[in-house]
């Protein structure tokens, strides 16, 4: 048992951190750490450039353009890529459709799709929650009804992060509607332009528009747009969330946010003696800190576990479980540190191009919209009460 | 001991209730944020001329001469209807601080325009950098024989951006963090040198960043001794605290009606989601927690305007740290249970929670009572 | 609204008082301040002390030899003798069969048990758990069937608290088999010098005997000595329960228990400063504090809802689980006041007589026991899940 | 990074494992504390045949020259049998200072001992009023030509009851508190001065209180160099801590496995216990709990021997902090889920609990590393 990194795995991370260093724009670093707001064109820059390093597709095999990487490497990606500011990648393409067409998808969908994800010439939606399906989403009702050689969408999509970016949705409909529950449900590809979409913001409690309502009027769809056979879609969203539980822990995240909260706790004074001093709140970022330690352990003996070929189990639901807890901690530990400034509402102050006068400190502004919003996180993706039902079921037998 | 309402009381709470539920909908409530000013000056109107702006003040000056309980069952309804127009500002800090401090003149000629609806006030004393301390005031008042100039920065003065008179603190002696050499100045909105800075706090409410450069009063202007403002200050902010009691448990048993409501109606594989154990059972946690905070909001209305500092601070600090933790738990687990909709601005617990959040950040947080609570019988 | 009680309320507190002070013997006091083990001749000395000054049934009406005191007053006596170290009273006459038999019993048995309760001529204990029946009480299995005038007892029961003093049960048993569950479950009350009945010592973490397993085989009661008619015994044991429920909170005792804590941790000491002035120690202390302050005054919520008419509901649970959390907590951080000393085991410490050497403090040595034993009382009573449970079917409608 | 077993440890392993399985059964130990000393010689020399006492010893003192991951995978099988006899004190704490600090005359002497299981040692440290501070020393040892003389109190010295030899910290120069002028000496058991007041802890291991009054040892009896023993010291309670982890994570998992059996054949309402859904999600934040402490007791091992004290200190007290409120929410609900029978002395359930509450308070509590944590880097 040796809990230090390789020579050569340090010697990788070392070459990730130089490269982007030298090849992630300050502004855009800036922005990410201070939880500013990024632009379309931004994000997309920073996937092409990652790209055309060949760094484009982490998780990904080489055989599709990925890096083939192991999944220490994968796990020190991401970690210095959080450390030192990249932009998130954009989860719906490299983590969830990307995969599942390498699964299911025909050798068309393959060829056609995976390349653009990777150059990110598509940016994917989610359309799976429904209004009526939040934790129970085998209760979906949007129908796709084969008319020829089109599926013919009709139905309602929510919660669609970045919807209003997007040009293209991955979604579930049911084909079948005789089938019982999870059965006669499909995977479609859909354009978005498609007449007959429309995309409805939902504004958060932040005052942000992130997700979106999509309504699907008699939307007509290529038949080959579906993905592997009628009636597979539950198999298939089942395998890809599996693949976004063990992402939805963001360790490396939570780090580099660890990381600010002490640079503002150190800033903040409470008579006069940094808020990082006073007993308190040092002992409530030790608390949160430990339990990061391990969770990250804890993480790295599930990767080892996989790499000794044991597939990833519901354990992964427990870093879900935990990595959100730890999530919410860090931000509401953000918004206690700056006390009154905690309260002025200022959504401008995150504009990429603001240079007005901060209200208080210049990095109060998103800290309790932040914590706002990240009440979501033990929310998607399976609630945490979800989560721990399936731990009860598939680890503990009960 | 005596926990029923008097027939005033019952009377104030049924005009109050019945108010919020013709006038404050939450629809009505959405467009009075989306306005101008972030308030209703005809809501105001309303309040004052249902006698609730001067429930507390005396007779001579306007008001029914109530006491601060009486104002607690006004300030628990508008917790239900999470008020945002200024009274907090107006009617506990600024009209209290005047009615406690200032001279007969001074209560004749602010008091019965604050009644009557014509006047807005701001209690303008927290600073940069005082965080949660009461004592830390840097700006200063330099007295010379015409009056006073003063020169300082105000931080989130809650309802200063509308406020046609500001309280505002000073030293005229000592430095910063003594209790002594603390004064109070009235400074008129308007006043040379005075600049307000207003913007709309997370939850609704308004607050301002105030900067006082060589802004002069006359000596007229003092509110209260030179020198000997902390034991008001102190209280004022004491009788704040016990309003964000009251006006969170208010908050609280809206939230929980709310969340419990939708327990029973979303439907999820089949069946209402109320009829899952671990649902149910943090539902009574919401339940409990309500409760308990019920109960330390009435200890601070009983206290508020106790004379007896040390033992009106500790049960102050008290009920605050209840107030905060179970506004907290409350209001995170009505997030989880609604799930996505409770994340949205369109829905009602979201605001809810918002504002619990920000009443545990206003006058101190939970921690900062905890620590108050447990040393100020050591001070 | 007035959280100040009134001059007669201080006054009657007051006598009390004054009363337990000139009549509480100091050794007594002394072994209930500092948890050491109380005899049970001084027990029951105490409670006819009070009988003598017409205090023995605080809660009983006057008509059956009580105070006749409205709720406030029981209140107040209740804290008074918590303050004053007075020995607890014994609950299960003067709270449990008490009370049923004045709702339930024959005149008979009025006459006959009540004024033997008051004077503590019998010492009573309860058997209703059975080793299979936890928290599911109805699944009782304890036969009791009618043969001429007797009835035949057979079956066990468990958790029987101070079963080895007693002399007198009150218990259920199944009277009519063919009924269903909760039905043909009947109350009787049985001597426990009867032949037949074995009691055996439940030892509990603490190390102290404090539960028993009592065995009835073949033990022959008189018909007369059932409560009420066969089949209520739900009914009568509901009734019960719902009284044990309200006193379970102990409010007064964990006062008296955190003035103890105060003490412990102003006496301790780290680098020389006494525990109850450390940032993190003093904190939790005021935590509880504030805990307790909110349930005293929702408990006096209550008493007033009760006096003006109101029947106390089941908000009565919430009483049992924040109180039961309170007690726990209490042991807790008293444990955790002695540092290292909270590790020796040294029962004899609690012998009333005991003059040895103490090892560490002389108030070390009842603590961690203490922190043991009173796991117990989130789980007996009904545990806080079934409290749960309770409140979200009967206060929330769920 | 590798989390992997070495065969070494794979057979370790196994062999502690089988061991517990077949002569550490609940009966078997429950007669064990009923003996007279309270835990068997007849074990111990099995650990000694089996070479458990020697896995960290040199080979040259009869040791196998394992490294402390090896010594934490014994310890984790001993933690699933609740262990009572002296490993900690004699194995982990007194041969790892002797090892770190002695001469090669006193490694020699001592350690081969050990390890064919003829000696008992244990460390005694702490003082009645030391709490869990290191450098709270107020024994003295002065000097003269023929060697020094103790005189001072020793607390709940841990395996002291039954310790052939003690190893004694004292203080030659400086004032308590100090972290200069601490000594180590090795005291006999019957030495005259010595007293040694043996008794059970809560959790069935024993301790004793130690008085040295005039206590006179030789030169040759000072471990280390006069003055400088304070890093071995604080070594010795890091590897202790440790230990204690691994223990307590083998200790964690047979709980886990004891409750989620007993939710799985426990009948109420007609049916399994383990098929409600709170009992369920308690159950699983026990699964996450031990997980979680499990990662930080692989961490504490990895970093037991490490010679940069600072990095190896904040470590071992993020892994104690973890373990100790892991063991406690185990502990605490595994009672909780089993109901009376977890109350009692028959059943297993209990002392697990009781063993994992005893761990949290040696060698400091959660709170108390929490705090080293937070301010390590600033010491």
């Amino acid at each position: 048992m040796d809990l230090n990194y390789t020579p050569e795995e340090l010697a990788f991370a070392d070459e990730v951190r130089q490269w982007v260093r030298a090849n992630l724009p300050p502004e855009t670093r800036d922005r990410v750490l201070h939880h500013k707001r990024l632009g379309k064109e931004e994000q997309v820059a920073w996937q092409r450039r990652l790209h055309e390093r060949g760094w484009g597709g982490p998780r990904w095999p080489k055989e599709y353009g990925g890096t083939g990487w192991n999944s220490v490497q994968c796990h020190l990606f991401d970690e210095v890529l959080s450390e030192e500011g990249a932009p998130q990648p954009l989860a719906f393409g490299l983590s969830m459709i990307g995969p599942v067409l390498m699964a299911f998808g025909s050798q068309r969908q393959k060829d056609y799709y995976l390349p653009r994800i990777l150059r990110q010439d598509d940016w994917w939606c989610q359309g799976f929650s429904e209004p009526g399906s939040g934790s129970d989403l085998a209760s979906l009702r949007m129908k796709a009804e084969l008319e020829g050689d089109h599926w013919v969408l009709n139905g309602q999509k929510t919660w669609t992060t970045q919807g209003q970016h997007a040009n293209m949705i991955f979604l579930l409909a049911r084909t079948d509607p005789a089938a019982k529950k999870q059965q006669g449900i499909s995977m479609l590809l859909a354009d978005m332009s498609t007449p007959g979409v429309t995309v409805r913001p939902i504004i958060t409690l932040d005052g942000e528009h992130e997700v979106n309502e999509v309504f699907f009027d008699n939307v007509r769809v290529p038949k080959e747009n579906i993905v592997g056979a009628p009636g597979m879609g539950w198999t298939h969203a089942k395998f890809l969330l599996g693949h976004e539980r063990t992402n939805i822990a963001r360790i490396g995240r939570s780090k580099a946010e660890l990381k600010r909260l002490k640079r503002i706790a150190t800033e903040e004074k409470v008579d006069g003696v940094p808020l990082s001093q006073t007993a308190g709140f040092r002992e409530k970022i030790a608390a949160v800190e430990i339990e990061l330690m391990a969770l990250e352990l804890t993480n790295l003996r599930m990767i080892a576990a996989e790499r000794a070929g044991q597939a990833p189990g519901a354990e992964a639901n427990m870093l879900k479980i935990k990595g959100s807890e730890i999530q919410q901690t860090l931000t509401e530990l953000m918004m206690e540190a700056v006390g009154p400034y905690a309260l002025p509402f200022n959504p401008e102050a995150r504009e990429p191009g603001w240079k007005g006068e901060p209200i208080g400190p210049e990095y109060a502004a998103p800290l309790t919209p932040d914590y706002f919003n990240y009440r979501k996180v033990t929310i998607y993706g399976g609630s945490n009460e979800i989560q721990r039902n399936i731990l009860a079921k598939a680890v503990l037998g009960l | 001991m005596d926990f029923s309402l008097t027939d005033t009381q019952r009377m104030l709470r049924d005009t109050a209730v019945r108010l919020i539920r013709e006038r404050y909908g939450f629809e009505s409530r959405a467009k009075i944020l989306a306005s101008a000013e972030g308030f209703s000056r005809e809501l105001w109107a309303t309040f004052a001329e249902m006698g609730l702006l001067g429930v507390e003040l005396p007779e001579q000056h306007g008001g029914i001469g109530g006491t601060f309980q009486d104002l607690a069952i006004v300030l628990e309804a508008f917790g239900r209807g999470m008020v945002v127009e200024p009274f907090l500002p107006t009617v506990v800090l600024g009209a209290g601080l005047i009615r406690a401090a200032g001279s007969e003149a001074q209560k004749s000629s602010v008091l019965p325009r604050v009644a009557e609806g014509a006047l807005f006030l701001a209690f303008a004393h927290g600073e940069p950098r005082s965080r949660y301390s009461l004592t830390h005031v840097a700006t200063t008042a330099r007295r010379d024989a015409e009056g006073y100039t003063l020169n300082g920065a105000k931080a989130v003065v809650l309802g200063g951006d509308c406020a046609d008179l500001l309280l505002v603190s000073a030293r005229t002696a000592g430095k910063a963090d003594d209790r002594d050499g603390l004064s109070l100045f009235l400074v008129e909105r308007g006043a040379p040198g005075l600049r307000i800075r207003g913007y709309p706090n997370v939850d609704g409410t308004r607050a301002a960043e105030v900067a006082l450069e060589g802004v002069r009063v006359p000596h007229s202007a003092l509110l209260g001794g030179e020198g000997g403002a902390f034991p008001f200050i102190q209280q004022a902010i004491d009788r704040g605290i016990a309003a964000l009691c009251a006006e969170a448990v208010g908050n609280m048993q809206a939230l929980n009606e709310l969340t419990l409501d939708y327990l029973k109606t979303r439907i999820q594989f089949g069946v209402p989601i109320g009829s899952f154990q671990v649902l149910q059972h943090h539902m009574v946690d919401m339940f409990i927690a309500h409760e308990q905070a019920r109960s330390m909001a009435i200890l601070a209305a009983d206290r508020a305007d106790s004379a007896d500092a040390q033992a009106r601070t500790k049960a102050i600090s008290a009920a605050k740290v209840q107030i905060g933790r179970s506004g907290r738990f409350i209001g995170q687990q009505a997030i989880q249970l609604h799930g996505g909709i409770g994340t949205t601005l369109e829905y009602s617990a979201g605001h809810y929670f918002k504002r619990l959040t920000t009443i545990d950040r206003t006058f101190g947080d939970a921690d900062f009572h905890l620590t108050r609570f447990a040393t100020v019988d050591a001070a």
